[in-house]
């Protein structure tokens, strides 16, 4: 059972991170910073429980803010430039996090042994976790509550009418502004927003890998975070949540059994899907089938 | 009392005078034509006013305050609302939710605290929205995407979205671009009703006959400048507008 | 600071920034005409270079010839790529474009993967044992020879768009679609020809990188589709010259920042020159002051 | 249409996400088997780590097997039986792995490839045995690859059969003194951003060759996918050292290497990293890779290890000083097996678990393929060593130092 445990854990991380760039991408910015959003969420987290002694709740609080604040001075950058530049200044912001880390050293000896982040070598032994005795389930379980609560909340984001102004925003900036949305205040906020969630994600990732690096936090982790929501579709946050099932649970996990050949239909599918759902895996097609299903008696 | 005033406002790209030199006063709670060929100007002195594109050089007055090179929410946030040439809906969200996101007026915001505002929302504010779907006529459609819309809808709707915010100058940018007659008139008799309830209308349009009916003053832009101004009557008259207008223009036909 | 030291970092880069040159040119030429980013382009250009190798280990072929065969093949596979991540997939859906295009790196990626053991592969060079020095300053000949190599490809693809009816009509596609459309251009066929000639220069440049390090791998082509990015995004989108001017000027930044600051800081560099751009100058090196979006 | 297809898309999906789940329950024939997992790389750049670990790992179970399997507590015979699992040298992969591997029958798992990987992979076992504290995983690891120093003491539960750097090149470069008495500088190049190469030098080469009276008189650092080195071995060049020693995988070795003979910077010497004694130098640089002198824990050179690279080629793999290490670790644990007396029985992984860990932590000497195999109270290996040296596209052993 330990196993499904820890695929669970690792679904609710990876919903996190995909809902971080959820957030960014409803009002129309494809953003490739989460990684490195991600990474401060993980690196500050695990600096606290690990050199000043922290339990996770404060820590991924404080680690998360972190990171909503440093997405929140990336926003007012964005704000200037759209779509491809957009992308490409954000890839590079995210690098530059990761480089960053890849730079940073800070040890102190904690009994006996130096501990803290050390540039390549990365930060290791972040036991909060094993060392205070929870369980695989007991983590399981604290991942989905915070999933479950930070889906709740945007899930209500959408129903609210923040969440139409987010979209709105998404449609089309010019209209959004003439109707008298304050551009800087939904699109910072929103940066803002998906950076505290990736953080919360990274202080998560830290704890239940145990070590990390600069190198887990690259592109092909920010392109990750965006695939969740665009394969999923932005319909709604549950099509985040079933394009993690996907891609965690049913390519990486669940084609495992195909060895060396899961990797090479990973790229295929996620071709087809594109082309048979260019909308998402949730879209009001999809929606209208499984709605169907249970009606049609 | 004149509510609009602008001075000397210019706007230059690169070396092309979009606008140029054009000063304008437009009086409280008339409905005043903005005319000219195309390419003269009008779109672009609309975004100018609405803080869309940034100023080269002049003013922009809105009842005795300076509001140049305001951004275009706090432009609205003064009172001042527009719809588009092109009309620029938000075609995935619902006909309601298309007025939702555009309850902005100054007293929604005095009202309701942030969070009420943004993610707690009143009934009473889910009644205003209604009441204006209604007044438009589309409270039929309100779960309708707004993209679903005929072209006639999607024009009554940026229009009740447009006044959601409870402006007290209306710019309206060629309103009229692919409408039939009936719906002209239509047009005509919503404009009268709004003019009525105390807002002043900017009417942009480049089909000259669109304007005279309803229109109590007119201004002709031609090349960014403007070129004659007065009664629709004299307008009509004046050999300066019917020089521009027949002058190699060949899209000022077309309705 | 030494100046010898000075010169020879910013001439190393600035020969081997052409690559980069070449890559962003892929990069601004698709998205000047379909205003779409093709994220794969940089593993079609690696593919393709992989596709040459495995045709010289049948055939022995000189080296200009296997470079050749890189850019056809690369071709081929940007066609591919354009019918299985843009031909079908709705205009107004372009994250799902964008999405499609990761799958089909990711795909490129492993199938390369599969076919190596992911195991690095000798390339062929060029002039590779020619090593021109004055003193203590010294030029590669190889570098060179990519150098001069990218050059006369872009002067070929600039003579391509300027001076053809193919040209003409990507311009025009690319400015105007829809009177390009009424004037009788094929939309499709100029889509998918665009992406036919950012594959021939995309493989060109894979088949140069593989020159230029001796050496090819997977692990190529995350980096060079972040740096083409950048390189595009400086240059100006859409712009070719600014494409060009802006892969040698990375190129030759890059050098001097790994000469003088150390390489775990050098990316850093790279990325604040590019944040400065975008804040300063958005609209690229030969932007006329108005942003493009 | 479509959407009767997208339902029938989707209960395929479903079928074979029950199929690949439920396969953990199969068996229950009538002969007991060990169960044992292995589990690496087999995608991306590092895959082929992972094809050798596999092939090395189904040949030597093979080898048990035909001996007639492995002795078991109540005297019966039983025979050992491999699953191996693709990590894709990720680390949150390389932990799911593990946790299905612990919640499936296996006794014990074999791998990680990669340091990455098996770093966080310690860190989630327990770190002291009989700690009730501590809830991390609670099963045996033996690590065939991942070679970054110093990594098994994070738990007493992970174990790990791969080369002490330290130890070997610290010989190497007294041999390489005393054989040529006349080098005295060295100049080292590191792929700076991975881990076991990074480790290799500053913490190996750079602190072990001044041990042997050299001067190390600096270094030029790379990244794992760079593609220009012109300005690194410009550096090297001005050095103007008797030695170079490069820390860096096979990729940009060979970049590296091709570069210094364009810039013709021509050491007396040159000395790789462990990881580069692999077939992959030699297949993508073998002539700028001449002479190059590595200190390896394999080469075919015994009876035993000979055996062990025939069983590798016969399931596609080869052995070198990583994957063979996966044979001694199963010849060492069927040792252990029979030593402590497991059961194989269902209901008793856990206790088989802590049989084999105790085994192994209490061993101090093993058999390997190339000598005896001494093991410290951290769950490492100090492995006898050659040191190889590249000749005409081969690697030749160039001196045994045991002799």
């Amino acid at each position: 059972m330990d196993f499904f445990f820890g695929l669970l854990q690792i679904i609710g991380v990876h919903t996190i991170l995909g809902l971080s760039a959820y957030v960014v991408l409803q009002t129309g910015q494809v953003t490739l910073a989460q990684a490195g959003f991600f990474s401060i969420g993980a690196y500050v987290s695990a600096m606290l429980t690990v050199l000043a002694g922290w339990h996770i709740v404060p820590a991924l609080l404080v680690a998360a803010t972190a990171a909503g604040i440093v997405a929140g001075i990336v926003g007012f950058p964005a704000l200037r430039i759209k779509g491809l530049m957009l992308v490409v200044a954000t890839i590079a912001f995210g690098e530059f996090i990761r480089l960053f880390w890849f730079n940073f050293d800070y040890q102190i000896e904690k009994k006996g042994i130096v501990v803290g982040p050390q540039g390549g070598e990365g930060f290791k032994q972040i036991r909060f976790f094993p060392e205070n005795g929870w369980s695989t389930l007991d983590v399981a379980i604290f991942i989905w509550v915070i999933v479950a609560l930070i889906m709740l909340a945007l899930w209500w984001t959408d129903r609210s009418r923040a969440g139409a102004v987010l979209r709105a925003v998404g449609e089309d900036e010019l209209a959004a502004q003439s109707v008298g949305i304050n551009l800087t205040a939904v699109k910072v906020g929103a940066f803002a927003a998906g950076g505290f969630i990736a953080g919360i994600g990274g202080a998560i990732y830290a704890h239940y890998t145990t070590h990390i690096e600069h190198l887990n936090f690259g592109v092909m982790l920010a392109t990750f975070a965006i695939a969740y929501p665009i394969l999923g579709g932005l319909r709604n946050v549950f099509g985040t949540l079933v394009a993690v099932i996907f891609i965690q649970g049913f390519l990486v996990e669940g084609l495992r059994f195909m060895g060396d050949w899961r990797n090479l239909l990973f790229g295929a599918l996620i071709v087809l899907a594109m082309n048979v759902q260019p909308r998402g895996l949730i879209d009001e097609r999809s929606v209208r089938l499984v709605r169907g299903l249970f009606t049609r008696n | 009392m004149p509510i609009l005033e602008l001075t000397s406002l210019s706007k230059h790209f690169g070396g092309v005078r979009a606008v140029d030199e054009l000063d304008l006063t437009v009086e409280e709670g008339e409905i005043f034509g903005l005319i000219g060929p195309n390419g003269s100007g009008k779109s672009t002195t609309v975004n100018l006013i609405c803080g869309v594109l940034p100023v080269t050089s002049g003013q922009v007055v809105f009842e005795g305050r300076d509001i140049t090179g305001r951004q275009p929410h706090r432009v609205l946030a003064a009172g001042v609302a527009r719809t588009f040439q092109n009309i620029r809906l938000f075609g995935y969200l619902s006909v309601w939710q298309n007025l939702w996101v555009a309850q902005n007026s100054m007293e929604d915001r005095r009202r309701e605290n942030f969070a009420k505002r943004w993610f707690f929302g009143s009934g009473a504010e889910r009644d205003t929205v209604d009441e204006q779907l209604e007044f438009a006529g589309l409270i039929d459609k309100r779960n309708e995407l707004a993209a679903n819309l005929s072209f006639g809808e999607q024009r009554r709707l940026e229009l009740a979205r447009a006044l959601a915010a409870r402006p007290r100058l209306l710019l309206l940018d060629e309103p009229a671009a692919g409408m039939n007659l009936e719906e002209v008139q239509a047009l005509d008799g919503r404009l009268r009703t709004l003019q009525q309830a105390g807002v002043t209308i900017v009417l942009v349009e480049h089909v000259m006959e669109l304007v005279m009916g309803v229109t109590d003053r007119i201004a002709v832009l031609n090349f960014g400048r403007k070129i004659a101004e007065g009664l629709p009557a004299a307008i009509r008259e004046d050999e300066a507008v019917q020089q521009a207008y027949l002058g190699g223009n060949v899209g000022t036909m077309h309705a | 600071m030494d100046w010898l030291d000075f010169f020879q970092s910013i001439t190393d880069g600035l020969l081997f920034g052409s690559i980069y040159a070449l890559i962003g040119i892929g990069f601004t030429l698709i998205f000047g005409v379909m205003h779409k980013i093709n994220l794969a382009y940089g593993a079609a250009s690696i593919a393709g270079a992989y596709v040459s190798i495995a045709v010289a280990a049948y055939v022995p072929l000189p080296a200009l010839v296997t470079f050749l065969i890189a850019a056809i093949a690369s071709g081929a596979i940007a066609l591919l790529i354009y019918l299985a991540n843009f031909r079908f997939i709705p205009l107004a859906s372009p994250l799902a474009t964008l999405m499609a295009t990761v799958g089909m790196l990711i795909l490129i990626d492993e199938v390369v993967v599969h076919a190596t053991d992911g195991m690095p592969q000798p390339y062929p060079a060029l002039f590779a044992d020619i090593y021109i020095e004055w003193g203590d300053f010294g030029l590669r000949g190889d570098l060179i020879f990519i150098f001069v190599l990218s050059l006369i490809a872009m002067v070929v693809l600039m003579f391509m768009l300027y001076r053809t009816r193919l040209g003409i009509a990507t311009r025009a596609v690319a400015q105007q679609p829809v009177a390009a459309q009424l004037a009788g251009i094929s939309l499709d066929r100029t889509n998918a020809l665009t992406f036919v000639i950012t594959g021939l220069l995309g493989g060109l440049a894979g088949a140069m990188i593989g020159a230029s390090v001796g050496v090819l791998s997977p692990l190529l082509v995350v980096p060079i589709t972040v740096k083409g990015l950048i390189v595009c995004v400086i240059g100006g989108l859409g712009s070719i010259p600014g494409a060009i001017v802006a892969g040698l000027a990375v190129g030759a930044f890059e050098n001097f920042f790994l000469a003088f600051r150390g390489v775990t800081e050098r990316d850093m560099y790279v990325m604040l020159l590019l944040f400065v751009f975008l804040v300063f100058r958005p609209g690229g090196i030969f932007s006329r002051s108005v942003a493009r979006d | 249409m479509l959407d009767s297809k997208l339902v029938r898309l989707g209960a395929v999906a479903a079928l074979a996400v029950a199929a690949s789940f439920g396969t953990q329950s199969e068996a229950f024939s009538a002969e007991k088997t060990v169960q044992i997992a292995g589990f690496g790389a087999k995608s991306g750049v590092v895959r082929s780590f992972g094809i050798n670990t596999e092939a090395v790992l189904t040949g030597a179970i093979e080898a048990v097997n035909a001996a007639g399997g492995v002795k078991l507590a109540d005297g019966s015979m039983a025979m050992m039986e491999l699953t191996f699992y693709d990590d894709r040298c990720n680390a949150e992969e390389g932990i799911s792995v593990l946790r299905r591997i612990a919640g499936s029958g296996a006794v014990v798992a074999i791998g990680p490839t990669c340091s990455n990987v098996a770093e966080p992979l310690f860190g989630i076992l327990q770190k002291n045995v009989g700690d009730e504290g501590d809830s991390g995983l609670q099963i045996p690891v033996f690590t065939d690859t991942a070679i970054k120093g110093g990594l098994a003491k994070i738990s007493q539960w992970a174990f790990r059969n791969v080369p002490n750097e330290n130890q070997m090149y610290k010989s190497l470069f007294e041999w390489i003194n005393s054989e040529h008495p006349d080098l005295k500088t060295v100049y080292g190049g590191v792929e700076e951003d991975f881990a076991h190469s990074r480790f290799t030098w500053h913490k190996v080469m750079k602190e072990r060759s001044p041990e042997a009276g050299y001067e190390v008189l600096g270094e030029s650092k790379w990244l794992l996918n760079d593609t220009n080195f012109t300005t690194q071995v410009r550096q090297m060049k001005k050095a103007k050292a008797d030695i170079v020693a490069i820390s860096a995988h096979p990729f940009t070795t060979c970049g590296v290497l091709k570069e210094m003979t364009r810039q013709r910077v021509k050491p007396k010497l040159l000395v790789g990293l462990t990881s580069s004694s692999s077939m992959e130098t030699l297949q993508g640089c073998a002539d700028q890779a001449e002479g190059i002198i590595i200190p390896t824990s394999f080469a075919p050179v015994t009876e035993a290890a000979k055996a062990a690279a025939d069983a590798a080629a016969k399931y596609e793999g080869s052995a070198d000083l990583h994957s063979a290490a996966a044979w001694e670790i199963v010849m060492i644990l069927k040792q252990v097996m029979e030593a402590q007396g497991i059961s194989a029985d269902g209901d008793a992984v856990d206790a088989d678990r802590r049989a084999i860990r105790d085994g192994l932590a209490s061993l101090k000497e093993t058999d390997g393929l190339l000598g005896k195999i001494q093991r410290t109270d951290e769950g490492e290996a100090v492995k006898p060593y050659l040191y190889v040296h590249a000749q005409a596209g081969q690697w030749a052993i160039l001196h045994d130092p045991s002799q």
